[in-house]
């Protein structure tokens, strides 16, 4: 039950010019990945609920069990720590789980097996058992999400040992990440935003990957560094451009990946500016903000020019409402004015 | 095949049986409970392609009698504990219909000033304790309310209502155990709709009673028609008195047909989940229309009685939605307020 | 009262029947495989608090006919889940004991690399294929396990060993639900030993038979006497046989006494929590001294063949900790090593 | 059953001076906290396994039950999600939940009723109810614990609003931290740290609090700061003493409470020492050194001499042998080392 359809199918983005390649939806590509996935390897299965439903998880998993059968495309019981264990054993024993979450708050019903079982078995057992599976989830946002259906949960888990953590900003890397992750012999949280859904993006016919663990320059800059992820980084590009118009140059880091995290290009990048703004879809106390913000002055110290800004989530539950959203969630503006205290 | 689920119950031959033990006056009102959720709920769904109610819905059309007559066994001072589906459950416990719609339109009038939306439909002042939108969340806290109430002898029986596909999360079997161990003073009421979303029990549950289940945890547990309101009502009185009397939990279920899609406005029968047959068949026991067959026979409503509710209901709602739409939105300032209590 | 839990099995009287269906090697061979159980668990217990073995131990003394019938059900590929309590289920699944005994003494050559300790005695060559220190944690583990034994059309059983306090976790609810649902090859084995580290059942749950609770789940469940070798492994091997015939999973509930402390070396009956009667009624019942007495009343072993396993047995115990003790330490690059794979 | 009863009892720490008060064992502070608090108030119960049994929670919880009966001090099934919502709901309801567990890896099977429950409920219904409740564990290490029973998870719970967090780290703050945490009207973590329970130290006795948000000096220095808690600055305040013999004057800051943070210790500190080095029993990434980290770049910026230095946990989990331990944790010389390369 996507109840923000509406809201998601409301929301504008450029359209990228065909000319430039293949043109696909962020759900298109996704369903992609996993078909190829499916496809590809009889160790990769499905399942989530209701990923063999009407709505096929936001649309991305639509035709996956017509064309792959029930045993390996399945709707499971609403048991969400059961079904995660369930997981974990599959993957220890050859499979390639991929579980499907509407949202990451469901996925906190599961830590015990994701934090404490998953992610340590393969170091608890010495290295006999690896355990090669994702768990995707749908950062939620608006229409009354509210304090329960719109947790980002990467901050939670960065400091989870033997996780990756994989939060992808256009439909080419959703394409290009999942297939990593499914390939990847760990396990992979990989959360994606419900505001990217509706976007469209060039995206390559059949398999690539994009690789866990490397950033990627979204925009070159001199002035200041805006480094984040997901929908932070897609606020952070417009913010960028508003900047660009008060000839504030800024840079713009898509991590792509949250865990590892890759400290290089976040310090090449401050090398150059001395200035950092770091965002996140998430709270930003104790999460990725902090994270980054705390790598800057611990490794790139030599190079800041002024202090570490971070743009997310203030210490509040969130709201359900329209308009309390409004005052909640950050947005370019925000980003933009950071970068400008920073560099003004 | 077509019919999945089919209706099991006595249909309208069930109403002579547990009518007899009731007034009239409280048969007529348990109709009228049932009519208004209904109408508030149809003129829910025809104004939400609008867009002014920025908030996920799940209505009840069709499940009408297991909230009423549920709560028809409860006093102001027992407690309600709810989830998603939360509009009978909070009308039926007295919620006050404005605050219902302003909190649905996101205004500062609303029953949660905005920050919870239609699953959080709270009321304190009338026993609507708590919701979560989170399937499972709100049984647990249930029977720490109930927990609550014989920690402090009061004369307080706590209700918890929960779906067929929250009898899967564990956490419900723990609320089960515990529950049973102390012998709270708890009421769990579980509705089978037999649809998780769009997920049928037989994709989530090997097939069983729900109820034979949570027998075995030592706790009273009965099947009950749930489009039966007065079956309802019985099954929880009894229940209400047996958590009263202090002699513990008591298990509910009521097989239910949710006549709308799971979220929003209109049905999604359509889109294949389930067979148009299946609704059809449970149109044809209605709750409503049952009731009100098994009141005119007894002569108890007409046509005239029937218009007159009618009008009263139309124009409580429409005063309603005026009160709503006319309310102020939340300024900054209440973002901030009650992150943490002083 | 003194005895709050005792046992209800038929004694000595139940190995006659279950007896002669099996050949009298076979009927040794548990024999000796609890004994050797026993003498282990005695010499870690002995050594224990000499600190060289730096890990909480959970001893199975009292509990081995358990690991042993079950296990004996098992082929070496077939997969065994376990918890906390793990040395018996990892000796009886094959699992090598000099690895054990070097992984508790903290040392590289530990069958984990000293990075587990005593609750993670897993030796996947010989199917001990998983432990988990977290109660109930390896219940869906090992329901994941035997699906992907289902999906690969492997004929592979998968066995998991949990205790009484692990049913009252939501996840065996789950894990059960799921299992019933899919036909998972799996079988879960309930030692129902009465207590949860110096909780007795009745403090946790109501009065009631997990085996019946399990069966609500369409489980074909069962109890058996978990003291008696025998019973246990024609159980065990009925169910693996259902598994393996894809009629899917059972749940079996043994009745079992742990006559030491639930953690550490001794016996802690003295601080009360249980009754030192308690305990003597079931020294009554050790599952190996019940076993020898039908093997001597069968003339299948005497004096002299009870002379011989004792020295086998310490013959062993000896070389395995002569092994552990001179085994080296991790270096700290050890540490760095599989925390990702690659 | 604390098997590492012995390792704990083996540990030595310099005993108090009679002279300056009442000494008392950290184990008692708690237990005194326990009693006046069940004393005093009949909405109070204590809850937990095995809060009854010969151990009584390290004994912590000794003889509460035979004084208060067991209504009010009882042992639970092994239930931790569904009892954390019994504790939601009975401090929705008007009471004071102590809800006790042997480790924080198990309040992890109940992190859905703690994040999305027990901290927001006050919050989404619009401050009708409020929720009264401890969740209490104790941080373990050696023995084996090993990956499954040692983690503290503070850095997983820094970002959840609704929520505090309290790390003492003397019996003297132990027993007025607890005190203040059930008198609190929200929910407040209490993460003991098992190495600290050997501790003697001076405790008045009855009734006294000690503020939760407020940190404190433990010792006053000018060359750099060692801001943390619990376990992690007891090892601190040692590293301070060593470094003094080197002619480095350390201050050493003890937070007391996670969160909220005191900001304003920490700025104060760093604003006349320059350097900061921040230490804590978790892991480094994206927890309680990140956001301290972050902090000191954030707001401190102007004062820093010297990058931010972080001394927690590697990005491992941890090994159970004793030997691997001992490369794994931190101790009191590595947090020398961070602050001497700070100041050389
Ligand atoms: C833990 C959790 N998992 C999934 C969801 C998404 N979800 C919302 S309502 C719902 C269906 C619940 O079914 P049931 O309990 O039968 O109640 P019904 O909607 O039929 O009244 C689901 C799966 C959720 N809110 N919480
Ligand atoms: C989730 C969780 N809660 C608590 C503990 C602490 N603990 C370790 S073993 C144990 C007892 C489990 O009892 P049972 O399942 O009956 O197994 P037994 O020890 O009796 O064999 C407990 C409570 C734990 N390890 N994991
Ligand atoms: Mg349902
Ligand atoms: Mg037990």
């Amino acid at each position: 039950m996507p109840w923000d359809e509406g809201l998601v199918n409301s929301l504008v983005y450029d359209a990228p010019d065909p000319a430039e390649g293949r043109v696909v939806s962020y759900v298109k590509a996704i369903n992609e990945a996993l078909t190829i996935s499916l496809d590809s390897d009889p160790a990769v299965f499905v399942m989530g609920q209701g990923v063999d439903d009407p709505s096929a998880m936001f649309g991305t998993t639509r035709g996956l069990q017509t064309q792959f059968g029930s045993d390996r495309v399945f709707d499971t019981p609403l048991s969400e720590e059961g079904m995660m264990g369930v997981c974990t054993g599959a993957a220890m024993n050859g499979m390639r789980p991929v579980f499907m979450h509407n949202r990451p708050d469901f996925v906190l019903l599961a830590f015990n097996q994701l934090v404490t079982h998953a992610a340590k078995f393969h170091f608890m057992d010495n290295g006999q058992t690896t355990v090669p599976m994702v768990v995707w989830a749908a950062i939620g946002r608006g229409w009354g999400s509210g304090a329960q259906h719109s947790q980002a949960i990467q901050g939670l888990l960065l400091g989870v040992p033997g996780l990756k953590i994989v939060m992808p900003s256009t439909p080419y890397d959703a394409k290009g990440l999942l297939l990593s992750a499914i390939l990847d012999n760990n396990p992979v949280c990989v959360f994606e935003h419900r505001w990217l859904m509706k976007k469209d993006g060039i995206v390559p016919d059949g398999f690539y990957r994009v690789p866990i663990g490397k950033g990627i320059y979204r925009r070159r800059g001199d002035d200041v560094t805006i480094v984040g992820a997901s929908h932070a980084i897609e606020l952070g590009v417009r913010a960028a451009a508003d900047l660009e118009a008060e000839g504030i140059s800024a840079e713009v880091i898509d991590l792509r990946t949250i865990k590892p995290m890759d400290e290089h290009i976040i310090l090449e990048s401050l090398e150059k500016t001395g200035r950092i703004v770091a965002v996140d879809t998430a709270w930003m106390k104790g999460g990725v903000c902090a994270e980054i913000g705390c790598l800057a002055a611990e490794k790139g110290f030599q190079f800041l020019k002024a202090p570490v800004a971070r743009v997310g989530l203030p210490d509040i539950p969130t709201p359900a409402g329209y308009t309390l959203e409004q005052f909640f969630y950050p947005d370019a503006a925000r980003i933009a004015a950071a970068a400008r205290s920073l560099v003004r | 095949m077509t019919i999945r689920y089919g209706y099991k119950g006595e249909g309208a031959g069930g109403f002579e049986r547990y009518g007899s033990a009731h007034d009239s006056d409280f048969l007529v009102s348990l109709f009228f409970s049932m009519l208004r959720i209904r109408r508030i709920e149809e003129e829910i769904e025809r104004r939400y392609h609008q867009d002014q109610m920025k908030t996920p819905i799940h209505l009840v059309i069709g499940q009408e009698a297991t909230s009423v007559g549920a709560c028809a066994a409860l006093r102001t001072t027992d407690l309600l504990y709810s989830s998603h589906r939360t509009h009978g459950n909070y009308l039926a416990k007295g919620g006050d219909l404005k605050a219902m719609l302003a909190e649905m339109h996101c205004r500062v009038t609303g029953c949660v000033g905005s920050r919870g939306g239609s699953m959080h439909l709270i009321d304190k002042k009338v026993g609507m304790a708590g919701t979560s939108a989170i399937v499972g969340g709100a049984v647990p806290i249930a029977v720490g309310a109930a927990l609550a109430a014989q920690l402090k002898g009061e004369d307080r029986a706590t209700m918890v209502f929960l779906g067929d596909a929250t009898t899967e999360e564990g956490v419900t079997s723990e609320s089960l155990n515990f529950a049973a161990l102390k012998k709270a003073p708890v009421v769990f009421f579980c509705e089978n709709n037999f649809y998780s979303v769009q997920s049928p029990l037989s994709t989530r549950q090997p097939p069983r009673d729900l109820h034979r289940w949570a027998a075995t945890y030592q706790i009273p547990s009965v099947a009950v028609d749930g489009v039966n309101v007065l079956a309802v009502h019985d099954a929880a009185a009894a229940a209400v008195e047996r958590a009263r009397a202090g002699d513990g939990p008591t298990f509910i279920e009521a097989p239910v047909y949710r006549l709308r899609a799971h979220g929003g406005a209109g049905d999604d029968t359509h889109t294949g989940y389930r067979h148009i047959a299946e609704r059809e068949h449970w149109e044809g026991f209605d709750p409503i229309a049952l009731h009100e067959h098994f009141l005119r026979n007894k002569q108890l409503v007409d046509d005239a009685a029937l218009g007159d509710m009618e009008r009263k209901i139309a124009t409580e709602i429409a005063d309603a939605f005026e009160f709503a739409l006319n309310s102020p939105n939340p300024t900054e300032r209440d973002l901030f307020r009650h992150v943490y209590a002083d």
